[in-house]
């Protein structure tokens, strides 16, 4: 029934092509990465497949907040917490695959648990050695923090800048708390070690491939379920409650309730990003709370262009890109690069790239059928009571 | 001032143009690439650019003595930004895309700990330069800081034979190596009949800026009649506030002498000094260490950078003697394979700055003398006490239960990062 | 401390005798001359004690001296000098203290001292001290005995009280004088006599000198120690809750000023201002620049060196405030979120920029000398600096509640966000009053930036340790109203040092973080909050 | 007092106070079933204040409040108000800028307001017939497929009167619907407001007298939080206490 509420009707040519473009990436990269000799010019090494297959997280994650943000104006300045949290979920699974090949080999309890002298797994860790528990964990934590957090802000109508500060609140207070190594999650050196996953080595060249194959693809279901949400009347309800709150309270519905599903599926959907982002790194600590993360991320969609669905998309590949050359090329230069970015795009590009090339693209549409249909207009403007702009 | 801006505009271009020459340049001839991984932006570039500019300095000079096997050493630097996932991006970088033959890198644990995975599934060469927590050897890793034998437990001993101290405060930073060494210090403290109450541990966030409550506690905890000293392994930036506060607190080295593990020179040069001369840190290199070596290394250093008040510290030794040690071995095994490096290199020995010879173990540590230093008012440290004779990097701490066991040798036949001698396997404790 | 006993016996000997203090020079000389050949920190040892034992107020300042580090041996002719300095340095005689000539610093050795050794030469001169001239080097004497008895020197504690005039350090004495008793085997009646004394004190050091005696004693006077050590622990229990008051809003202190230049640009014109932790790093390069200006060209002055820079401070970071509103922000007025994206990007452009100007590492700012040190009330210690700080960060407070509320700027800046266009049409100039009101909130940031650099790192990631706290305060406290930004700063700063010993630094920040987020669900404009007629957004 | 039964809004005795400052004292106020009435006060008076506690934006410190003769208001929030047929039009133009005309009316439109039947259910040809039925309404036909940001200022109270009459509500909350309009938007505003008076209740705040006049109907003038004066337009501005609240002392 989902399948056919997804693809039903209604996906524009734009969103398919997208679609069709990011599975073409998730097929040829890594058949051009295993089936070609390092020698063959079009070779892909593998240091590029992972880059890629992280950027393709950072893509979903930067969606994500796009469809809370760009759709419904919540500017979240903690989804790093989300993604953070689903990378945890994924990585407690990874530890508990490495089982009795840790360096004490002990078969239980992870490395950092026995020098630490703990004696046993705590709760909270068991079920985690399942594949199906993790994945659920990966959906369900995070879910369930953004639903607990969006239930009582948005009743409170805690709104605009209050909600970005206490979203920043949140993901610093989980940075801290995941700091502490007596919270049983490896303190600030945070889950390592990977060994493998689902029974194939992590290290593998055709493991990373098949990694980035299912960051593509869950990126690609990512574009059809933002598509398909704001595509549905719940999107325009979405746009509404951004442009207008108490219009659409006025209305008689109620925003906090579209807030939180928006809200709620945007955190799973970064809670996916961040278990598809540990296995390709090999870590996740509490770094990835870090408020500085989660603000980058906000700027990945800002100069994507948010509000639509190909521009944060654009802007985390373009920005993560940028840094991955800068950081190697000319590292000295690299924040005033960062920093330049963000002002020159807040000021001179307020919707993004992509925003600005559709404004580009619609206005021009615009003047052809202006032109086209001007004599018209002068009938519709004398029908108008009255007739003035 | 305009010395300041002079250095801004210098970086800018100077950073351009290094990148366009070294492309250049690798053009022209076939050089030796050495890989520096060290945090130039974020909160650890206050640490790591030191050592990235001491890397610099070094090829720089060995390539003013010919390079290595005829050929001139050429560095890469990356920048991973203080960020750990992109410290293991970077080395992939460096390792696969730059092809370098040995990577001198890394600060934090967290940092090396993402990069292992890299480096052992590549097989490239890490030279770690920083003091850890120890209970790690990776073949393809060098860790040429202090094991906790190597630091804490000198520290230690001095202050209970030469101090007096009975009772301890363990203050630490919460990650990974307070909590280790803390561990292995209680473990030793007790085994030196040191009552459970007489030890106090604190742990406080990184960054930590308000001391007040814990430096009260600590002077509380020191009024018991008995005397007290404080080991602390309080990390980076949170240091400058905690010495203020002790300070201002007035309590002297006289009186609560605090040792640290993290503080060396470079952390002195943001602080008044003044108020904490006594105050101990234990090292395996001063910049005050009277040598032949030393005046050279810091005449050099000095020169490199381009100011008097540069100072040099432990970590900057350590890349002074991996470096040493991988030139060495690489002209041993006439290759920069690093197979053939990881054999050519245990035995080593180059002269440490500190008068005397370092050794490379099997275990991938090194030896070192082991210095504990009194702070002094121009920033510097007086060492008090030194061991007599050099100390081997242990590994896997004898104090702790799940390590006592394990051994680390990289020789062939036994090639093991954590074998049991109790069990006679490879591959840890195993079930109890 | 059996030291103490020797030095009390020497000086019983020199004093009773009234023997002439002028004894025998040669022969201190001859002991002096000692340090040349010591070849560790225990011959040292010997040698001071040796002086002591002299009991020769003459020797005073050449333990000083050799407590200093500035006692040193020339090379050539193994003789000893007090000598300071760097460079070429004069050489003073260690007795007379004559200049006796020069020397550069590689003809000489210093003697070197170490921790057990600095504190025997502290013992030795403190025993000495006991008789001194001046009342307050007495006086710090008995302190010293009283927090290291010694029940040798009681006989010389005895002697010396009875001969004292000023009744102050009279008690001080007794106080010395009971502590001693404790560890004596004087009778019971004495002893018991000390506990009053000692409980009457109520200080750390008293209880750990009642809990010693309780553990040694038995029968009456085991049960009178015990009652004294619970009264002393009502008195201690009762301070540290004023102590932990002080701390809290001395945290506070801190945050206030962190947070109210934000409370400005913020508070009053709804820019949310990321790099606000930024003009706090600026105001504390100012002073470190100016500290290093100072150090070179003028010491003297050293000591006038923030309140210098406090005025610079304000002026550049409200300088690059300007330049930050004329440049960026005026054009993203009506849009919060969007400042708040652009002015992060500006705190990593000036973040790397001051990385490559003054280098990536803490950069030292000192302490002038009327901020060090500290002093106690009761059982409170309170340091110098914090009190400073408090006390600057009220005076900013209030100074700038007074700039809004009675200066023509304020009401200007009052009139332009409130009603912009009437404001306009009144003749005020707008974007002058806007520009002006951003630098006044980043110079205020950047004066903060001058205090806060005496508690913590003046580094490139000074600002950012400080970015969160601040806008947990300004929306803690309420959005645009000074109060509440005074109010939310000292609540949070002492709730966070009242939990601090029951959950640990760590935790209790995190339990702060999430009181804030539950408090602005239950108050979402926060704690000073205007009510009023809503305004339709 | 009025029979609570037949009327559609009922308020009596309600005081708010902000901070100290009373917005609304004691104020009595009844509309009957199908009446248009028009309010009218000095800045300041509590008209929209009074709107506020109607729409249960603010709750009142004091008195009831009913709607259609037994709902109790001051129990429910905006979004049950709103369903239960009270209209709201504010001051400024509140419209869903970056949506179409249609889009805009459609999202007013009565159905379900669950957030599930939006993500899945489709509109139908009924509703179809209604946004044209309301476009015709409020002359809006040619601009349906417009992004609302591209109307006028007028237009953009047109189309929040057509949402308001989208949502079918026994009562309209209209505030200052002629402000910043040209005369002859005015004018035809004064013609749509009549039309919907014929089928709805409709309460309208304004200032402009010209207007006023024109609806033609009772008005209440409102000061200082409570009712100075009511009847007809003549009756209202001849009262010597309006004339002096308006001119001031």
């Amino acid at each position: 029934m989902i399948s056919r509420y997804l693809f039903e009707n209604g996906l524009s040519p734009r969103i398919l092509a997208l679609v069709a473009v990011i599975l073409a990436a998730a097929i040829i990269l890594p058949a051009l990465n295993l089936a070609l000799p390092e020698s063959h010019p079009l070779h892909v090494p593998t240091y590029m497949i992972s880059l890629i297959g992280k950027y393709l997280t950072y893509a979903l994650l930067a969606l994500s907040l796009d469809l809370v943000w760009g759709f419904c104006g919540i500017l979240s300045l903690g989804h790093g917490a989300f993604f953070a949290l689903g990378g945890y979920a994924m990585g407690m699974y990874l530890m508990r695959q490495i089982g009795p090949r840790g360096v004490y080999g002990n078969p239980l309890l992870p490395d950092f648990m026995v020098f630490l002298n703990w004696k046993e797994l705590p709760w909270y860790w068991s079920g985690f050695d399942q594949f199906w528990f993790a994945a659920l964990m990966i959906v369900a934590v995070p879910g369930a923090l953004a639903f607990v957090f969006g239930w009582f802000a948005f009743r409170s109508r805690v709104t605009g800048v209050y909600l970005s500060i206490i979203t920043q609140a949140m993901t610093f207070a989980l940075m801290l708390a995941f700091f502490r190594n007596d919270m049983g999650f490896g303190g600030n050196n945070g889950l390592t070690d990977f060994k493998d996953i689902l029974g194939f080595d992590i290290q593998a060249d055709t493991t990373r491939a098949g990694l980035l194959a299912a960051s593509a693809v869950a990126l690609a279901l990512g574009v059809i379920v933002t598509a398909r949400i704001t595509g549905s009347s719940f999107g325009k309800l979405l746009i509404a409650v951004r442009d207008a709150e108490s219009r659409t309270r006025f209305l008689g519905y109620r925003p906090e309730m579209v807030k939180l599903f928006a809200f709620t599926t945007s955190a799973v959907m970064a809670g996916v990003a961040g278990a598809l982002y540990v296995p390709q790194v090999g870590i996740i600590n509490p770094g990835e709370f870090a408020p500085a993360n989660s603000i980058e991320v906000v700027v990945w969609t800002a100069i994507g262009g948010r509000g639509t669905i190909i521009g944060p998309i654009v802007g985390a590949l373009l920005v993560n890109a940028g840094k991955s050359w800068f950081t190697g090329a000319l590292p000295e230069l690299w924040l005033f690069a960062l920093g330049g970015l963000f002002v020159l795009v807040t000021l001179f590009l307020p919707k993004g790239i992509v925003g600005t090339l559709q404004e580009i693209a619609a206005s021009a549409s615009e003047r052809r059928k202006a032109r086209k249909a001007d004599a018209e207009a002068v009938d519709g403007e004398q029908a108008s009571p009255v007739g003035a702009e | 001032m305009a010395g300041c801006i002079r250095n801004l505009a210098a970086t800018v271009f100077g950073a351009a143009l290094t990148a366009s020459v070294m492309a250049g340049a690798a053009r022209a001839e076939e050089t030796i690439k050495v890989g520096i991984l060290h945090s130039l932006s974020g909160t650890m570039a206050i640490s790591e650019t030191t050592l990235k500019d001491v890397m610099l300095m070094l090829i720089e000079e060995q390539n003013k003595k010919g390079g290595v096997l005829g050929k001139k050493l050429e560095a890469v630097v990356v920048d991973p930004a203080s960020d750990w996932p992109l410290f293991a991006e970077k080395a992939r970088e460096l390792i696969e895309k730059d092809k370098v033959a040995a990577v001198f890198g890394c600060w934090t644990s967290v940092s090396r700990k993402s990069v292992l995975p890299v480096f052992e599934e590549l097989n490239g060469l890490l030279f770690y330069p920083v003091q850890y927590e120890g209970e790690e050897s990776q073949r393809n890793v060098f860790y040429t800081g202090a094991a906790p034998n190597q630091q804490a437990i000198p520290a230690v001993d001095y202050l209970m034979n030469d101090e007096g101290v009975e009772r301890w405060v363990l203050a630490g930073t919460d990650y990974v190596y307070p909590r280790t060494t803390n561990k292995i210090l209680e473990a030793y403290l007790k085994s030196k009949g040191v009552a459970e109450e007489d030890i106090m541990i604190n742990y406080t966030p990184f960054g930590h800026s308000d001391w007040q409550t814990i430096v009260a506690d600590i002077s509380k905890f020191g009024s018991a009649g008995k005397k007290t000293a404080v080991v602390s392994t309080i990390n980076g930036d949170a240091n400058v506030p905690f010495y203020k506060e002790l300070g201002n607190q007035g309590i002297k080295a006289e009186d609560i002498p605090v040792v640290a593990f993290s503080v060396g020179e470079e952390e002195l040069a943001g602080l008044d000094t003044a108020p904490l001369v006594g105050h101990l840190a234990a090292w395996n290199y001063f910049q005050s260490v009277d040598t032949p070596e030393n005046e050279e290394f810091i005449a050099g250093w000095k020169g490199f950078i381009g100011d008097e008040k540069r100072v040099t510290n432990d970590p900057m030794e350590a890349h002074y003697i991996g470096f040493n040690m991988w030139v060495k071995a690489v002209e041993k095994a006439g290759t920069t394979d690093p197979d053939a490096v990881i054999d050519s290199i245990v035995g080593v020995s180059v002269p440490n700055l500190s008068g005397g010879y370092s050794t490379m173990m099997p275990n991938h540590h090194i030896t070192k003398p082991v210095l504990i230093g009194e702070i002094q008012e121009d920033g510097q440290f007086e060492t008090v006490w030194e061991t007599p004779g050099l100390v081997v990097g242990d590994e896997w701490s004898d104090y702790l239960e799940d390590s006592k066991s394990l051994i680390a040798d990289w020789r062939a036949p036994m090639s093991c990062g954590n074998f049991n001698t109790a069990t006679g396997k490879c591959g840890g404790k195993g079930v109890n | 401390m059996r030291l103490f006993g020797k030095i009390a016996v020497a000086l019983l000997v020199v004093f009773s005798a009234l023997a002439p203090a002028l004894a025998a020079d040669d022969s201190l000389r001859d002991i002096v001359s000692g340090f040349a050949d010591a070849r560790n920190f225990s011959q040292t040892e010997k040698i001071v004690t040796q002086l002591g034992k002299t009991g020769d107020p003459a020797v005073v300042p050449l333990l000083e001296a050799l407590g200093e580090g500035d006692l040193r041996v020339r090379k050539e002719d193994r003789a000893v000098f007090i000598a300071k300095g760097k460079g070429t340095v004069t050489l003073l005689d260690p007795l007379t203290r004559e200049a006796v000539g020069s020397a550069t610093e590689r003809e000489l050795t210093k003697i070197k001292v170490n921790n057990s050794l600095r504190r025997s030469i502290r013992d030795t001169v403190g025993g000495l001290a006991l008789m001194a001239a001046a009342p307050e080097k007495r006086k710090a004497a008995a302190s010293t005995l009283f927090a290291n008895p010694d029940p040798a020197a009681l006989d010389a504690i005895e002697t010396a009280m009875a001969a004292e005039k000023d009744p102050a350090v009279a008690e001080s004495m007794a106080a010395a004088r009971a502590a001693a008793i404790v560890y004596s085997d004087r009778p019971d009646i004495e002893k018991s006599a000390a506990i009053e004394i000692i409980a009457g004190i109520g200080s750390r050091d008293a209880l750990a000198l009642l809990s010693s005696l309780e553990a040694r004693s038995q029968g009456e006077l085991k049960e009178q120690a015990a009652a004294a050590i619970a009264r002393a622990n009502r008195t201690l229990a009762f301070w540290e809750m004023g102590q932990n008051v002080w701390y809290g809003i001395s945290l506070g202190s801190v945050l206030l000023l962190a947070a109210i230049g934000l409370a400005i640009t913020f508070g009053v014109m709804g820019v949310i201002n990321m790099a606000h932790g930024e003009m706090v790093m600026i105001g504390a390069y100012v002073t470190f620049v100016v500290q290093e200006l100072i150090r070179t060209s003028a010491p003297g002055l050293f000591d006038w060196s923030l309140a210098i820079a406090l005025p610079l401070a304000f002026l550049t970071a409200g300088a690059a405030g300007f330049a930050i509103e004329r440049g960026v922000i005026r054009f993203l007025y009506g849009r919060p979120l969007e400042t708040l994206l652009a002015t992060w990007g500006i705190s990593l452009i000036l973040q790397q920029a001051v990385r490559t100007i003054f280098g990536p590492t803490n950069r030292e700012v000192g302490t002038p000398s009327w901020m060090s040190g500290a002093f106690e009330i009761g059982q409170i210690t309170i340091t110098w600096n914090r009190l400073s700080i408090v006390i600057f960060a009220l005076a900013v407070f209030f100074i700038l509640l007074w700039a809004l509320n009675r200066t023509s700027f304020g009401l200007q800046m009052r009139a332009v966000t409130q009603n912009r266009r009437m404001a306009a049409s009144m003749g005020i100039r707008t974007p002058m009053v806007d520009a002006m009101t951003f630098a006044l909130g980043s110079g205020i940031a950047g004066i903060a930036g001058v205090a806060l650099s005496q508690i913590d790192n003046v580094s490139p990631n000074l600002g950012q340790g400080y970015i969160i706290d601040s806008f947990m305060v300004v929306v803690f406290g309420g959005v645009g109203n000074l109060w509440g930004t005074l109010v939310g700063a000292l609540t949070l700063g002492i709730a966070n040092k009242f939990l601090e010993p029951y959950a640990g630094a760590v935790l209790g920040k995190i339990l702060v973080l999430v009181f804030i987020i539950l408090f602005i669900q239950k108050r979402p404009r926060g704690l000073f909050a205007l009510k009023g007629r809503a305004v339709e957004a | 007092m009025t029979n609570r039964a037949d009327t559609i809004l009922y308020l009596d005795g309600v005081s708010v106070a902000f901070d100290g400052f009373k917005a609304i004292n004691n104020l009595s106020l009844v509309l009957k079933k199908g009446e248009m009435r028009a309010i009218i006060g000095p800045n300041g008076a509590g008209k929209t204040t009074m709107m506020d506690i109607v729409t249960g934006k603010t709750r009142p410190d004091d008195g009831s409040v009913y709607f259609d003769g037994t709902v109790d208001l001051t129990t429910h929030d905006e979004a049950e108000i709103a369903i239960l047929g009270i209209g709201r039009k504010f001051q400024k133009p509140t419209v869903f800028e970056s949506l179409t005309v249609e889009d805009n009316l459609a999202l007013a439109l009565s159905g379900s307001r669950r957030v599930f039947d939006k993500l899945f259910r489709k509109a139908g040809t009924e509703k179809d017939r209604r946004i044209r039925e309301i476009l015709e309404t409020i002359r809006l036909t040619h601009r349906r497929d417009w992004l609302a940001a591209r109307l006028s200022h007028g237009q953009k109270q047109w189309l929040e009167i057509g949402m308001l009459l989208g949502q079918d509500p026994k009562l309209l909350l209209v505030d200052e619907p002629v402000a910043g309009m040209t005369d002859a938007e005015t004018e035809e505003t004064a013609r749509l407001l009549r039309e919907i008076s014929a089928s709805h209740s409709v309460i309208v705040v304004e200032h402009d007298m010209h207007f006023v006049r024109e609806l033609g109907v009772k008005v209440t003038c409102l000061h200082e939080g409570s009712v100075l004066s009511e009847g007809s337009l003549d009756h209202v501005s001849s009262d010597p206490r309006v004339v002096e609240v308006y001119l001031g002392r």
